[in-house]
């Protein structure tokens, strides 16, 4: 059977570039929130370098299987997000399985991984790793609610639940859906913001608090695992969010554009702000995000 | 001494009439001394606190007189009204060191008490928490007493790196400027002499 | 092309480059040193430039810093601190009280040479060192890590018993668990 | 083998007891059975007969409308079987049960209630139905007293008093009949009822009413029901629920159908049974003791029947005949196993009887099966009865009763099963070590059989009941064959 | 006789038998149990392919037992259920007395559950309900006094489901005059409109109250924590799902055409929606694992009613999937939970802790489980839950879609704090003692962790007997492919391509993670843990699991004050007390009595002519 090697090259390079392009990201994050602290920051590969520590660690502790597993489920459950997102509108390499799966199999795996996490944290005995996970859940279950709200209008407005619809709708500039359907680009937006976990949602990984939450028993390879996992994530989350609102790219430079706009969002608002406790971010977002999502949908309904 | 001491003076005259075997000596402006005999300081210390409004607890030390086999207990107490510090001294006696405790009219004296009898090994009958405080499995003598010496205790269990032998005593370099004198009882604990 | 020990010299290379340029220290202060670490990593001294990271858990951390005098009760729990974290890890003394016990060195309390203890792989002297020297220290160590000197976990690990001998002999009572690295 | 035989045999008996008594103790026992026999053995074989074409029967020799005559259709043959089975299930039961002193008073008074109860469904004369009446009245007090104890007698004090009632206005209401219609023939009344002024007629249904009402335990009338139920030994509540309760309501429904057949008399009496059957469910939902809980339950369930009868059309009273039937059945089942329950755990109270179910599981076994037949849970008889009720109600087109049945019914499964579940699971350790005597155990299995089996083949019994239900309903048929 | 006749009479004569072989040889009881519910399995297997029909009278109705697709779904969930769990409870149950009790109920149980599947008349239909209603009571109230109260809740509700379920058969029979199904259906169109919406309504509350739809649900909770463990996994596995099996007959074969009934079908759907939310909501904060899992049973079914009432075709077929899902993996929970009482005689989440390592196959099955219920991709859930809301946004129920969702995120919250109190976190000294379950035991687990496996990644095979009862209820097609789904506007989910993608990525990780380093990678035990140096004893109890979402419940606490029973047990109580004025009514002494019957008299002598009218 003859091998269709672009897709196989989209399948090996896919998750390399999104590791790279997400490990940047937040490399250069680091640097913006230390000049806007009024010092220079790191460099930015400095996450790269990071990884790649965590990796050469000579020796690693693991407290069971499960734990053991879950790094493995949160890399799995992103590398799959991406595959299943068309990175680059129809272009045979990075398109790779976009035409199996749509946008509810999306909302289901992106909570896949945080599970897999949830459940090797749960197997460390660590009581701060238990409440972080506590922490984690309630807030899920906060910014989901919205999230969902944005995409049901979404799909009902353009009558499709397959994000290659949705990408072929926005083929001009006018035709974005961020300017098709505002309050469901708002409600989104705000659900966003929960999803990264940056600084008013970071309640979860509070560093003096709970020892940094779930990951708190993860060391070494694990935790360099977690970190790559969640860098693809990142990269993943903010394609899923171009394509949605923003008519996907056509080439790599247009998609780094984008991207990195969107990226600067919770960037941005994670340096301003404080951290939110656990329920007044569940109250946040079933305020404002799910006003804009009901008026989303009622702008659909009539 | 040219400030009207109304206050320091009311409030000797008034400890003066209460408690007549007192020892009272305004020291400076807004202090006074008082050296009383051990049984009378609990008294002493309530009439203060609920006569005198000599309210806050400010401190409660211990001082080792070796010499007169004697440890001196030092309370200090603060009035916020005449903003006077009355400082009262007992005497207790070395070997049977027993005094009864205060708990009942400052809680934080417990703390204090606790310090105590960990440093000096007082032990204060009706206070409940004289267990381990802050040194962790301490087998030696209480160590602030002045016959537990510090530097032996230091070179037997501590390894103590070599090459301190021509350290610059800091206390010469001092006497040396101000034209004082080490006295003779601290030179055994130069630095020099460590063997 | 090349064989299997040149192969190895380069993955070490880069290994030790990027232990070199990402140290994260374990957010543990002992003694009053600890109050020099904020000015070193916010933004007049910036420690983060040079990819060092305060983290929360041993386990995920390589530098553990001794910030000054060190109490016997307190060196218990550092020992079992230092055991979690992971294997290359390295020990940063800070200050004089380290090195040879300070202007604690008559105290009934506090040990005198840390090393006697821990694998020390720098010392930064000073009654508590500045964050310059903090800085400094903390090259210092890149340097040897680059060299491939910075080895205090191996030593730690090789004559095991002459430490646990030096720290029982200050510890009373022992109760702690195996070191299994 | 004749009808006359249900009356003349048990009548001779109940003499022929106090001299056998004389004789020998196990003699006296044994007379009862043997005549029950006898009849369960006559009335089987004059089923077929009975139900094809009625028998009638002429007492010495006066041609009706004069002399007595005994009317045996179909509805009669039923209920005789129904009477002489239950009988001797209650004799063979009794037969280890009662050990207090006058067995002979206990049996006789027994016979005497068999005959009473026999000759007002055989009898085809009005004044002989009242003769019957009386006979099975005092035997009843009498039995109710049985026990001897204060609250015996003060039950039987106030069945005397209101049973008083009733027998004076049956017979006011016979008298006025007579004076009218000068005839005292069932069937001739029938006809000539219709000349008679509507004010008499009017007056003379509500005397009925009341008269044969405080018999057949309808709501206002039936104070005296509960205490009676209660004080009397169980056996003797088996009868009451079984037999001399199942009499009058016949003889209540013979002279509505025939005399005063009227669509507002049948509503009425559907509206007392609906309000009969509610308040006693009610009252038993609150009783501490268990045969008070039987009593009021056994006034629901003649509630019940009273409801199907006033439909008044043809499937819905062979369903209360059915249901006539399964009553009978199933509460000398529960009276019976209620008798040994009391008779083991020593009180009346329901509280009393904890754990029950661990150390005497035959008989815990049987209240149990009772109760969930009684309710009407399906592979128990109770089930089809109370479903072809209400299936013919529905056809009737009336749709209240049937919520307010089922309404009841759920409250009747809280009570029972509230006594089951004490039974079998509140843990007490056994302290009564005396185990119940084989007959009580035959007795009560036989039953159980017979409600198993019907409950599996329904139509064993139905197939008897059409032309039982259409004897009593056709008139015509009853006058002709009534004036020979 | 063909197969119907056979499953029915051996599991009835079989429970007979158990009964009395438990009092003579004990052992030979548990095998004659097992052989009946294999050989029940065993004919419902066979029974598939023919097309049989029995017909006999009595009592002038004639019964009438015959299996359609849409009974033989049924039959196949009741047949595997019921032999699993016999299979289970011979281990669970082993030192426990009164068996021969418990035995014989169980399988009245699975006969009753067959009676009602394979009925096509409706009095054999009410008869198994009346049969299925009364076993399960006596089960429930087995175990200890504490269950005779909720015993006594459960047969009352039951009773007036039961019930109204017999007014609108007497109704229907009132109405066409016979009760067979075949012509009921025919002339069900000439009923009036008013009355088919009154048949239709009261049909759904009789089924509604098995399937513990909120208004109903009260005694769900307690009857499925109080009733022992393997009765509870066919209890909310099956039991519960012939009231569904009810509600999808009434939705579309009694379907009357009048627009009334499209607003029964909206409001029914919002009632399994408001179930769905506020059952989970509850059971986030239960302390007791089954009484969580009794609440997401409750939450599980609301998602089924809500895919019937919707009542597109691809929402039949998702709940159709839920519903021989949801009997898998609610068996699979119940038992894991019952294996775990089983070995530590306590269900308490506070308590037991850290099992992971000790009952390692019961934790897989556990975990099967929370995957399937919460609809994450690899499992069968996903598939279910995709179909759901794939229908309901298609028939335009937006804001249902909502609040299904929130419902189904927020299960993930109490299906972590089950698997993480119960298996997972600190491994305390009090639970070294125990090992995992017998073989016994383990296997009815394994097979249904394979089948929910399985139903992940071939959904097909589960849908094509789904879509033949949809054929038989009201030839409703959908299109969909032995591992593709596809919804209306033409999308589509390749479960393969996501299996073989999850899996790949899973085994690459899996493998890097394990083999780098691994020399040098070590296990810890779960006190050797970041304490900041402290070393805590061996007794010193580092579990996290009281309040667990403490955060979450300030979020929501207004929404969790409203609650349905306190209502109810209010109604129950005042009942009582009405009860009471009877006491002056009967007040015992003769006099009253008399007078009551002298009042009679003049009553009736006053209206007479007002009750008897003059027309004698």
């Amino acid at each position: 059977m003859e091998i269709n090697w672009s897709a196989v090259l989209g399948i090996v390079f896919t998750p390399v570039i999104a590791f790279l392009v997400g490990v940047t990201y937040g490399g250069l994050t680091r640097r913006i929130t230390a000049r806007i602290q009024n010092r220079f920051g790191p460099p930015f590969y400095q996450n790269i370098l990071d990884i790649i520590k965590l990796y050469s660690k000579e020796s690693n502790i693991n407290h069971g299987v499960m734990q053991h597993l879950g790094p493995v489920f949160a890399i799995t459950a992103s590398v799959t997000t991406l595959f299943f997102i068309p990175v680059i509108k129809d272009s045979p390499v990075f398109t790779n399985f976009s035409f199996n799966g749509d946008l509810i199999f999306l909302l289901y795996i992106m909570v896949f991984g945080s599970l897999g996490m949830a459940l090797g944290a749960g197997q460390t005995g660590n009581p701060n790793s238990a409440i972080g996970v506590s922490r984690g859940l309630s807030q899920l279950v906060g910014y989901e609610v919205p999230f969902v709200m944005a995409l049901v209008a979404i799909m009902v407005q353009f009558q499709t639940t397959s994000l290659n619809d949705l990408l072929a709708v926005q083929d001009h500039f006018t035709k974005w859906i961020i300017f098709q359907s505002p309050f469901a680009f708002l409600a989104a937006i705000l659900a966003f913001l929960g999803m990264m976990g940056y600084a008013p949602f970071d309640v979860v990984i509070a560093p003096a608090e709970i020892a940094s939450g779930p990951p708190s028993e993860f060391g070494g390879k694990y935790l360099g695992l977690m970190l790559t996992s969640r860098s693809i994530f990142t990269f993943a989350k903010l394609v899923l969010f171009t394509d949605i609102f923003l008519g996907g790219a056509h080439d790599f430079i247009t998609l780094i554009i984008k991207t990195f706009i969107l990226y600067m969002i919770p960037v941005l608002t994670g340096i301003v702000f404080p951290r939110f406790r656990t329920e007044q971010s569940i109250r946040f977002f079933w305020s404002w995000p799910l006003f804009f999502g009901i008026l989303a949908i009622l702008v659909v309904v009539f | 001494m040219n400030k009207n001491l109304y206050n320091e003076n009311q409030t000797i005259e008034e400890i003066k009439n209460t408690f007549h075997t007192a020892e009272i000596k305004l020291q400076r402006e807004s202090r006074i001394i008082v050296k009383l005999r051990s049984d009378l300081i609990p008294p002493f210390l309530s009439y203060a606190k609920n006569y005198l409004a000599f309210n806050h607890l400010a401190h409660f030390s211990c001082v080792d007189w070796i010499e007169d086999n004697e440890f001196e207990l030092v309370y200090l107490l603060y009035s916020y009204e005449k903003n006077i510090v009355v400082i009262a001294k007992t005497r207790i006696s070395r070997d049977k060191a027993e005094f009864v405790t205060i708990k009942h009219l400052w809680r934080q004296a417990e703390t204090y008490e606790r310090e105590i009898h960990e440093m000096f090994g007082i032990n204060f009958t009706g206070n409940d928490r004289l267990n381990e405080f802050i040194l962790e499995d301490w087998d030696d003598i209480p160590p602030m007493r002045r016959d537990f010496n510090t530097i032996q205790f230091a070179k037997d269990n501590f390894y103590t790196r070599p090459g301190r032998e021509d350290a610059q005593d800091v206390r010469e370099t001092i006497t040396k400027k101000s034209g004082e004198k080490i006295p003779d009882f601290a030179k055994e604990f130069s630095v020099r002499n460590l063997k | 092309m090349f064989n299997d020990k040149e192969a190895s010299k380069i993955v070490d290379i880069i290994k030790n480059f990027a232990r070199k340029h990402s140290l994260w220290v374990v957010a543990y202060g002992t003694g009053c040193g600890a109050i020099e670490l904020p000015p070193t990593m916010t933004s007049r001294y910036d420690a983060e430039r040079f990819g060092i990271r305060g983290s929360a858990t041993p386990r995920q951390a390589d530098v553990l810093l001794i910030t000054g005098y060190l109490s016997v009760k307190t060196l218990k729990r550092v020992i079992r601190t230092y055991e979690q974290m992971q294997e290359p890890k390295y020990v940063i003394g800070f200050g004089s009280c380290t090195i040879n016990g300070g202007m604690y060195w008559d105290s009934y309390n506090t040990i005198k040479a840390l090393d006697r203890y821990l694998p020390v792989d720098v010392y930064i002297n000073g009654c508590m060192p500045r964050p310059e020297a903090v800085i400094s220290g903390f090259i210092k160590l890149q340097q040897l890590i680059s060299e491939g000197k910075a080895d205090g976990a191996k030593r730690y690990r090789e004559n095991l018993e002459w430490y646990r001998e030096n720290q029982r002999k200050v510890i009373k009572n022992w109760r702690m668990p195996e070191y299994n690295w | 083998m004749s009808p006359v035989h249900f009356i003349a045999i048990p009548l001779f008996a109940a003499f022929l007891i106090p001299l056998a008594g004389k004789v020998s103790k196990e003699l006296v026992k044994i007379i009862p059975g043997l005549v029950l026999l006898y009849l369960s053995f006559v009335s089987v074989t004059l089923f077929p007969i009975g139900t094809h074409h009625p028998v009638v029967e002429i007492i010495a020799g006066f041609k009706p409308p004069f002399g007595i005559t005994l009317y045996y259709g179909a509805i009669a043959a039923f209920l005789t079987t129904l009477i002489t089975l239950i009988g001797f299930v209650i004799w063979l039961y009794s037969y280890k049960f009662i050990i207090r002193e006058p067995i002979e008073k206990y049996y006789m008074l027994f016979m005497m209630l068999i005959t009473g109860s026999t000759g007002i469904v055989l009898t085809g004369d009005i004044f002989n139905l009242f003769v019957f009446f009386e006979i099975t009245s005092i035997a009843a007090y009498s039995l109710t007293a049985f026990l001897r104890d204060r609250d015996g007698a003060e039950a039987a004090f106030k069945y005397l008093l209101i049973g008083s009632f009733a027998s004076t206005f049956f017979l006011l209401a016979i008298a006025i009949i007579y004076a009218n219609v000068h005839t005292l023939n069932l069937a001739d009344i029938a006809v000539k009822i219709q000349d008679v002024p509507v004010t008499t007629r009017l007056f003379v249904l509500i005397l009925f009413l009341i008269g044969l009402g405080i018999e057949s335990e309808m709501f206002p009338l039936n104070g005296w029901a509960p205490d009676a139920y209660s004080q009397a030994p169980s056996p003797v509540g088996a009868v009451f629920g079984g037999i001399v309760v199942k009499a009058a309501v016949y003889s209540l429904m013979r002279i509505i159908f025939l005399m005063f057949n009227s669509h507002d008399v049948l509503h009425f009496l559907l509206v007392m049974g609906i309000i009969t059957m509610l308040i006693a469910e009610m009252s038993a939902m609150k009783q501490q003791q268990i045969k008070r809980m039987l009593a009021f339950s056994s006034i629901g369930q003649m509630g019940l029947v009273i409801i199907a009868f006033g439909i008044g059309t043809e499937p819905s009273v062979r369903a209360a005949m059915f249901q006539m039937f399964n009553h009978a059945l199933i509460k000398s089942l529960l009276f019976f196993s209620a008798g040994y329950l009391v008779f083991h755990s020593g009180s009346k109270k329901i509280s009393a009887l904890d754990g029950l179910g661990h150390d005497k599981p035959i008989t815990s076994f049987f209240f149990a099966f009772g109760a969930l037949a009684i309710i009407g849970l399906p592979p128990f008889s109770g089930f089809w009865s109370k479903l072809y009720i209400l299936l013919s109600i529905a056809d009737a087109g009336l749709m209240v009763p049937v919520v307010l049945i089922l309404i009841s019914s759920i409250i009747e499964a809280v009570y029972y099963l509230r006594v089951v579940s004490r039974l079998y699971f509140y843990k007490e350790e056994a302290t009564d070590v005396r185990r119940t005597p084989v007959s009580g155990l035959i007795a009560m299995g036989i039953l159980t059989v017979v409600i198993l089996l019907v409950g599996f083949y329904p139509n064993l019994i139905l197939n008897w009941m059409t032309p039982a239900a259409a004897d009593l309903l056709n008139k015509a048929s009853y006058i002709k064959f009534g004036l020979f | 006789m063909n197969s119907i006749a056979y499953i029915l009479l051996i599991t009835f004569a079989g429970a007979g038998i158990t009964f009395i072989v438990h009092h003579l040889i004990k052992p030979l009881r548990d095998i004659i149990a097992i052989t009946v519910a294999a050989s029940g399995l065993y004919f419902v297997i066979q029974s598939l392919t023919e097309k049989t029909k029995i017909v006999f009278g009595i009592a002038d109705f004639n019964i009438i037992w015959g299996n359609t697709p849409y009974s033989n779904l049924f039959a196949v969930l009741i047949a595997v259920l019921g032999f699993l769990t016999i299979l289970y409870a011979r281990d669970f149950m082993a030192e426990k007395e009164r068996l021969g009790y418990f035995y014989m109920n169980l399988l009245f149980v699975i006969g009753g559950m067959y009676g009602i599947v394979y009925s096509q008349d409706l009095i054999s239909l009410f008869f198994f309900w009346e049969v299925m209603t009364w076993s399960s009571f006596l089960l429930v109230i087995y175990c200890c006094k504490e269950a005779q109260p909720i015993g006594l809740k459960y047969f009352v509700f039951s009773a007036i489901g039961a019930y109204s379920l017999l007014i609108a058969i007497v109704m229907i029979y009132a109405q066409t005059g016979n009760l067979e199904l075949s012509n009921i259906l025919q002339n069900f169109g000439n009923i009036s409109e008013v009355n088919q919406i009154v048949i239709a309504v009261l049909l759904l509350t009789g089924f509604g109250v098995k399937s513990a739809i909120m208004p109903l649900h009260v005694w769900a909770p307690d009857s499925y924590s109080i009733s022992p463990s393997p009765f509870t996994a066919l209890f909310s596995g099956a039991l519960s799902k012939m009231g569904i099996f009810g509600i999808g007959m009434v939705l579309f074969k009694f379907a009357s055409h009048s627009g009334y009934f499209s607003y029964v079908k909206i409001i029914l759907a919002w009632l399994g929606g408001i179930t769905a939310l506020l059952a989970t909501f509850y059971a986030i904060f239960q302390t007791d694992a089954k009484k969580l899992l009794a609440y997401s049973s409750i939450g599980q079914l609301g998602y089924i009613i809500i895919g019937l009432a919707v009542g597109t075709p691809l929402s039949i077929a998702a709940a159709l999937f839920l519903v021989i899902l949801h009997g898998a993996f609610k068996a699979m929970l119940f038992m894991s939970v019952g294996a775990v009482y089983f070995r530590t005689g306590t269900t308490d989440m506070n308590s037991v802790t850290g099992l992971i390592r000790k009952m390692p196959l019961s934790f897989v099955t556990m975990l099967f489980g929370i995957i399937t219920v919460s609809g994450v991709p690899p499992l069968g859930g996903f598939a279910a839950k995709w179909m759901l809301y794939e229908s309901l946004i298609q028939s335009k129920h937006y804001f249902l879609v909502i609040v299904v969702f929130a419902a189904s995120t927020a299960a993930f919250l109490y299906l972590y704090k089950l698997i993480f109190s119960l298996f997972l976190g600190q491994e305390e000294v009090e639970w070294s003692h125990v090992k995992e379950v017998p073989l016994l035991m383990l296997i009815p687990m394994l097979i249904l962790s394979a089948f929910v496996l399985v139903a992940g990644i071939f959904p097909g095979l589960v849908l094509d007997p789904i879509s033949h009862a949809m054929q038989y209820l009201g030839n409703y097609g959908f299109k969909y492919e032995t591992s593709v789904l596809f919804n209306e506007w033409g999308n589509k989910i390749n479960m393969q391509t996501v299996i073989n993608v999850i899996g790949a990525v899973f085994l690459i990780a899996g493998l890097f993670v394990t083999f780098k380093g691994l020399k040098k990678t070590r296990y810890v035990t779960t006190k050797d843990i970041h304490t900041s140096g402290e070393i805590p004893e061996e007794n010193e109890n580092l579990t996290y699991a009281v309040d667990f979402y403490k955060p979450f419940e300030r979020a929501i606490a207004p929404a969790l004050k409203a609650s349905i029973d306190k209502i109810y047990t209010a109604i129950g109580n005042n009942l009582e007390q009405a009860f009471d004025f009877l006491r002056y009514v009967y007040t015992g002494n003769g006099q009253t009595y008399a007078m009551y019957v002298v009042l009679f008299l003049s009553l009736l002598i006053l209206f007479a002519e007002l009750i008897f009218g003059i027309k004698l």
